[in-house]
């Protein structure tokens, strides 16, 4: 473990004035609004994301939410939340006492709603960025923005040009090309991307005949994704000019340090915070130990960038 | 509330009906910090499993630093946690959640099914503490499977067994049944089992017009975190929408809950 | 165990005479060419699919070829196999004397190569079907012929065309909609899909600072990847109309169970054959035990397709 | 050739030296089957692990129906069979692979690098049953790293150590080259070590213009399957292309080993 004095300086930007003490960010939906989960040391951490917020409350899905899978679990919460109005009365006040940046995750069903939440929140104290959530399923045409590049350029323009709030569009990994949504959303206005939001999975009951999570399919997150979104992270890294932040199975500081190395800027940590809740600590000394090994004193040299490897099988 | 993420050591290791485990952990937070129907996120290390496990204090012993679990082997978590032995560390995240309310002054049934019953140790004891009158109906496949009524000192038991080979023959709920009749005068109703058997219980209620206000229901529902943070252990709540298990729960009033959408998730 | 005299059929039909005794296949890739593996017991398999084979001989790539990752392992084997002659006239021979049908899979660079290999296998004594891998990286335009609708149904017509041995088509989970390529080979004259191929990952040393894998990324497969095979199969059974064998991180007879619920006429066990080679036994006998246990007598009536629940998150 | 995939029980757990256990397995099949410098698939039950570890057969007693693994922890599978003890049960898979070539009569040397000293018990006890002299070099950072020498009976040990603590200070290879000078009247030598040391060693046959061929290696590499089905542990051949570490080798003549290409993947 590092010393405090001989301790290297873990800032990282994320654009537009997102500037954190830490690259650890914990994950939207799995850390609440920031009220719960007191084990967690806030110190370790540099921003922390909210659940996804829609305009209107939300009651979520139907149980039964989640189901364990090997080293993964799968959940279809439907994005309860209390509703964007709430959050700005109720939560972003008191975010705004912390020494800690709230970014809210927006979602929504049409490019409208994320235009109201967002216009909600512009200039709000308290709420320190925006989150596009672009993997939400009921999108008129069927499809998630997410997997379409022109859709999610055109939603994220549309958010741009209603706030000033540092703008993070969380990609989908469902599809062929994620790159090709990056670059979309990097040009409509993106100050970085979050990748990967869960793959899309399933689970039966076999006893029962019948799918465990009562709305047939889930969003699969843990240990399980690590690799394939560290290989989603090593394509964007390479292939867009904005931060990218590393999310998906990370558990370990090496697990941490693998994104990192693969050109993210910040990590998430999601699911592993319902588990070790001392994991956010953790990650952050372990980070700062082996930047001390290897005898590194910005984040920025951690990327291996320079080794030119093939990405595809 | 004091939640604490430590090691808790195996003190002993038994067997305390047959198909269940007993595990004595000795961890002093936990031990005076817990209530009466709260619960603790086990971690565990098996094989292709992330997730905590839920699981009731049976009793504890904050005197002594210590706290009992009661469990049975569904699966890879609970498989791994019954190879613990005496020396073994155990990580514990808890406790959590609400436990049962044990104001008042009246007469209380808990009526227990499978292993529900490895909640009531230390909720019959606090109870008798309290010098509460309370009677214990436990139910079980066979009499091996009953948890003794040792385990219940002061408390009036009686057992129910699909076989017969102890007690009625037949369901805990029969028993609450022919009991309830007799008793409308007022008591409290606390109880964990199998949701059938629950839905069961609450079918008399009605049939008796015990108020479902006077039940409190220790549920069991899938949970991911524990700590009211990833929504996962959403139970359909009468007044419309969801409450959290994990928060707003395990231990329920009955007529807070909408009996028609329960799920049949678990114990089942 | 169901007794041999209340044992249920389990026999299924993949079309075009391609008859299994078995629903248990072991997947490409896993088995070798059938030669390798004494410990597995045949008895219990309907098919044997053998490793990807090519027109010209293939050394596969420098190592290191496989990492572990959270329940599963990444692979980059690069189709090192002994080309189709070798296989025609060396192995076919020996198989056209088992009483277990062998599918060869089919892998290539170009829409001829696939040819060129299905017409050298085309009435080849012991060839009894072929499995068309069109998860291939190296095509012209640089993507696989998997993702695109429009290339796989090229490929599948080309060797439709060339061949009459029954002709599945493995799909690969790299793509936005699975369900579109599965359509356009059915169309294209498949006679059944096998779902899936790995999915595309990456490890990092962090301690060597470089991928694990020498190509830079490998293919997933083993148990981590199960809740995300079984949305697929879960997707193509309610959408074509020809089977779909069901394959990714099958592990156990209630990993399998789960597939044939989910609606696929029958399945491949892959990374398990390399840790329990018992695996394929106890599959076999807990199908049978399941469909005992439920009364049912014939594979058709597992799945359970009547539920209707949603599909995406 | 026989290969048992059976459960075998664990007779014995040991620390033959510093960060090492040492595994006895009962297990009369395997015992009677394994040949010097052959390997096992281990299966083990570690959190998020899918594959089986392989892991040289230490030494055997085909008489007693026991044999011996000798390793340290290095990740989580390790971690896991370092935990086993007595009474346990574990699934082995094998013997695999091509062991040593212990044909001939000229003298023998072993040279062995860190935990790479675990295959020679059983080979050094197989060559000095045919007769042959056997010189073992075995080389460790500090002298409580050293498997010891009685466990080579009727073999001459030498030892290395980096911090000079018990023998040679420096490395095995140096040992090595000391010796071989004197020995051009040809040897057979056996090796198992991390992929710096086997180099290192090439390197001083090259200068010392000993026969690659007359040099054994026992090679490291990942492994999938342990039996030739899933390609994963190719090695680069001298004559160009891989060979498959499990079916090809283990041990393999260092002539066969394109050595520009060899990947510095374990024991590193
Ligand atoms: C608040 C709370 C308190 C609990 N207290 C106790 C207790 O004191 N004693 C006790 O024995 N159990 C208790 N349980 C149940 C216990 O948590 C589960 O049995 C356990 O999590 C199963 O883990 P596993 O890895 O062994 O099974 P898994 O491998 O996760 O599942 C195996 C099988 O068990 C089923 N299953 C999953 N979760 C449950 C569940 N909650 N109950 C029953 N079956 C389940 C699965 O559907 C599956 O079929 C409690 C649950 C909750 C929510
Ligand atoms: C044929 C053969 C025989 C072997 N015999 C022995 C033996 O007798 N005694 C012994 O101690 N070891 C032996 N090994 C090495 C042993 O297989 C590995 O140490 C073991 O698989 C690591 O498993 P793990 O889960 O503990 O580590 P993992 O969690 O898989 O890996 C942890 C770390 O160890 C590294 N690692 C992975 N594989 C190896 C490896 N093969 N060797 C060293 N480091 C590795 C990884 O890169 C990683 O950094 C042998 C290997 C082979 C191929
Ligand atoms: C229960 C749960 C709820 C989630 N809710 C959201 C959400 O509201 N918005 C969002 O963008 N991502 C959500 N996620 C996705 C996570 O933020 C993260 O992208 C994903 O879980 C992968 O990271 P992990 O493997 O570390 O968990 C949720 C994940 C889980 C497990
Ligand atoms: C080492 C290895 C090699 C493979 N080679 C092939 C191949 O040559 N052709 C092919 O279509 N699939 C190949 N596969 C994919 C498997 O057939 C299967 O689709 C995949 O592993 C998912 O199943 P599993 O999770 O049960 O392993 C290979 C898989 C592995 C692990
Ligand atoms: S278990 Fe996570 S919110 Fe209740
Ligand atoms: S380890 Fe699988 S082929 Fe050698």
């Amino acid at each position: 473990m590092a010393s405090m004095a001989e301790r290297p300086d873990l800032k990282v930007d994320l654009g537009r004035g997102l500037h954190l003490r830490s690259p650890v960010i914990v994950a939207s939906g799995t850390f609440g609004y920031g009220f719960d989960a007191p084990q967690v040391d806030r110190a370790a951490l540099g921003a922390i994301v909210s659940k996804g917020t829609t305009l209107r409350p939300h009651e979520g899905n139907a149980p039964i939410r989640i189901a364990e899978t090997p080293s993964g679990m799968l959940n279809a919460i439907g994005l309860q939340n209390p509703g964007v109005d709430h959050v700005a009365h109720v939560y972003a006040p008191q975010w705004a006492t912390w020494d800690l940046p709230v970014i809210v995750n927006v979602a929504g069903d049409s490019v409208d709603e994320y235009v109201a939440v967002a216009r909600r929140l512009n200039g709000v104290p308290g709420v320190a960025g925006l989150e596009l959530n672009i993997s939400c399923p009921n999108v008129q045409s069927g499809l998630q923005f997410g997997v379409d590049p022109v859709l999610a350029a055109e939603v994220t323009h549309a958010v741009r040009a209603v706030t000033e709030l540092p703008l993070i569009v969380k990609l989908t990994p469902n599809v062929t090309d994620i790159v090709a949504v990056a670059r979309a959303v990097e040009d409509a206005g993106a100050d970085a991307v979050s990748a990967i939001n869960t793959y899309v999975g399933m689970a039966i009951d076999v006893r029962r005949r019948r799918p465990i999570i009562s709305r047939g399919s889930g969003g699969l997150s843990g240990a399980a994704i690590k690799p394939l979104a560290l290989h989603a992270v090593w394509q964007l890294a390479a292939e867009v000019h904005i931060p990218v932040v590393g999310v998906g199975g990370i558990m370990t500081p090496g697990d941490a340090l693998e994104f990192l190395l693969a050109g993210a800027t910040a990590v998430q940590l999601g699911t592993v915070n319902y588990v070790r809740p001392q994991a956010a600590a953790e990650i952050h000394d372990g980070i700062a130990a082996y930047m001390v090994q290897h005898g590194l004193t910005d984040m920025r040299a951690l990327p291996i960038r320079s080794v030119s490897v093939l990405t595809h099988v | 509330m004091s939640i604490a993420v430590a090691p808790a050591v195996v003190l002993e290791r038994s067997v305390p009906m047959a198909g269940a485990v007993e595990l004595v952990l000795s961890h002093p937070p936990s031990a005076v910090a817990v209530g009466p129907g709260q619960f603790f996120q086990l971690a565990v290390s098996a094989p292709h499993t992330i997730l905590r496990r839920p699981y009731s204090a049976a009793w504890s012993d904050p005197a002594g630093g210590r706290i009992g679990f009661i469990f049975n082997v569904v699966g890879t978590g609970s498989a791994w946690l019954a190879a613990r032995d005496e020396g073994d560390e155990l990580d514990l995240l808890g406790p959590l959640g609400r436990g049962f309310d044990l104001e008042g002054q009246r007469p209380a049934i808990c009526v227990a099914g499978g292993l529900g019953v490895a909640v009531f140790p230390g909720v019959v004891q606090a109870l008798i503490a309290r010098g509460r009158n309370v009677i214990v109906l436990q139910g079980a496949r066979t009499a091996a499977q009953l948890l003794p009524a040792s385990r219940f000192p002061g408390a009036d038991v009686h057992v129910a067994t699909d076989d017969g080979s102890a007690g009625h023959r037949g369901s805990v709920v029969d028993l609450f049944s022919n009991l309830g009749e007799g008793q409308s005068g007022g008591i409290d109703i606390l109880t964990c089992g199998p949701t059938p058997m629950l839905t069961a219980l609450i079918d008399v209620a009605h049939r008796q017009a015990i108020p479902l206000s006077d039940i409190q229901v220790a549920l069991e529902t899938p949970m991911g975190c524990g700590i009211g943070t990833c929504l996962g252990c959403a139970a359909p709540r009468a007044a419309g929408g969801y409450f959290l298990t994990c928060q707003d729960g395990p231990c329920v009033r009955a007529d807070r809950i909408e009996w028609e959408l329960m799920t049949d998730g678990f114990h089942g």
